[in-house]
């Protein structure tokens, strides 16, 4: 029944109004796929992570732009991917801190992209700076 | 509608306890931000935020416990948490917030927590 | 606050199973229109009605293929059409039977285009067969 | 989730009471059709279908109402549709189901309907 390949995807404009059309989105995809309540929260809040750093800092809260969700099921996995055309960024320059001292420097961020590799299976990013930035999000499906 | 999220505050003594209801997002953190601002603007330090209607939280949201945490505790007060569902307890559990906020099941146990000398300090 | 136009877009494989999503979708479209509840149940059952007459008559229930529902909300209006890639057909061949007579037919259908037009301010198809097959629905915002 | 769909059926005498839940679109209609179909296998002909719990409806549901009735008013039966949210009598309503169908306010109007000699008729 899952054997085939499923694709879907969204386009919205890039205003964090729009962060819930995205999650009902995404948690639609994760009920299709099968996860339980709690693994269709992880996808929601990895792939709203990913939009809202989308929003904020690849298009500077500009919300006349564009962000794309695409999302396939396969047998094995849910992949989400999150493109934008904006700044881009090298992802390997970016430092994680730890809580404590986010806190300390009364930092109101900085968690972002830790929960998205912490809620997800596997995460890369393909960065073309003012072309196009996808950041691609895999979340296995359990074998029971 | 998944987008909601409200705020309601009830003084009880030297108490604000923040009642907060839906979505906390990175579209509704900005009003969660200004509720908290305003209890702090009021000279008001001892937090407690109820998250008993609280459907979804992102990064966003935590933020907002986080900036404010340090300057409430160098003032004598502090921010408790309580009311937490499992999905939203995850993320809190995720980042590691359990080990530097006082999480608790219910608000009587948050303004119990207020009651002890040890409350939590980085 | 709306003056400027914003638009959506989503795509999903051609299964019934996605009218669910495609609601979902809508529906948020209509509640950041302001519509009422009312109003946005009857946009959610104008785009139901045309998606699935897309899976069933177009793609003639091949789930493989793709609907996409493009929505625009402006200062005026909420416009949203429905793109499929399938057979097409003339809409202007297809007669409006009366609910009485469809009974006594025992018929199970022939009402969806009927409603599309009753919900709706303003429909239109354009059909390309084969290629791109369009439905343009538009419901007004109401000015108080 | 909102494509979610049940149909429980409950025999009370000679009338089956079907209840269904969520949403009734293209996708679960077949659902709906079939627990009609086994209580017409089952030569019961009097059905009330109680729409307390239905969220949406679309005209394939619509169509489930619409290919059945004519057979089950020629045998002495019919389907007597009760509770209706104002959101889902609309759809009914456009379409001129209430000229045609016996839609009354809860369970207990229709199985009184049933005891009227003079339902309806096309
Ligand atoms: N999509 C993106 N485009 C551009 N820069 C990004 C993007 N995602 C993350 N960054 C950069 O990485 C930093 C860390 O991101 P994150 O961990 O999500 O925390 P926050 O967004 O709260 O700062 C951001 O401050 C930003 O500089
Ligand atoms: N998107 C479409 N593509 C091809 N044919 C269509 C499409 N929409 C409607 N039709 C044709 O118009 C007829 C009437 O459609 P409708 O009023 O929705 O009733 P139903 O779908 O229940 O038959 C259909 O039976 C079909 O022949």
């Amino acid at each position: 029944m899952d054997s085939l390949e499923r694709t879907f995807q969204l386009h919205v404009p890039s205003s964090t109004e729009n962060l819930s059309m995205i999650r009902d989105f995404v948690g639609s995809i994760g009920e299709r796929a099968g996860f339980s309540k709690g693994e269709v929260v992880k996808l929601e809040v990895a792939v709203d992570e990913a939009c809202a750093n989308v929003i904020e800092h690849a298009y500077g809260s500009d919300t006349t732009r564009e962000v794309t969700v695409k999302a396939t099921i396969d047998s094995d996995a849910v992949e989400i991917r999150v493109v934008d055309t904006g700044l881009g960024f090298d992802p390997t320059t970016i430092g994680e801190a730890a809580l404590d001292s986010l806190i300390q420097q009364r930092k109101n961020g900085g968690l972002g992209m830790r929960l998205i590799k912490t809620l997800m299976d596997e995460v890369h990013y393909e960065i073309v700076p003012g072309q196009k930035n996808e950041l691609a999000m895999t979340k296995r499906r359990k074998k029971e | 509608m998944t987008n909601s999220f409200t705020v309601e505050c009830a003084r009880q003594g030297d108490i604000s306890v923040l009642a907060v209801n839906g979505f906390l997002d990175a579209h509704t953190a900005p009003r969660f931000e200004k509720s908290i601002q305003e209890e702090v603007d009021a000279g008001r330090m001892r937090l407690i935020v109820d998250c008993a209607g609280l459907t979804y939280i992102s990064s966003a949201g935590l933020g907002v416990f986080m900036s404010f945490v340090e300057d409430l505790r160098d003032k004598g007060g502090d921010i408790k948490i309580c009311g937490l569902a499992d999905e939203v307890y995850q993320v809190f559990d995720i980042l590691g917030f359990p080990a530097l906020f006082d999480i608790v099941p219910d608000r009587q146990a948050a303004i119990d927590k207020f009651c002890e000398p040890d409350g939590k300090e980085i």
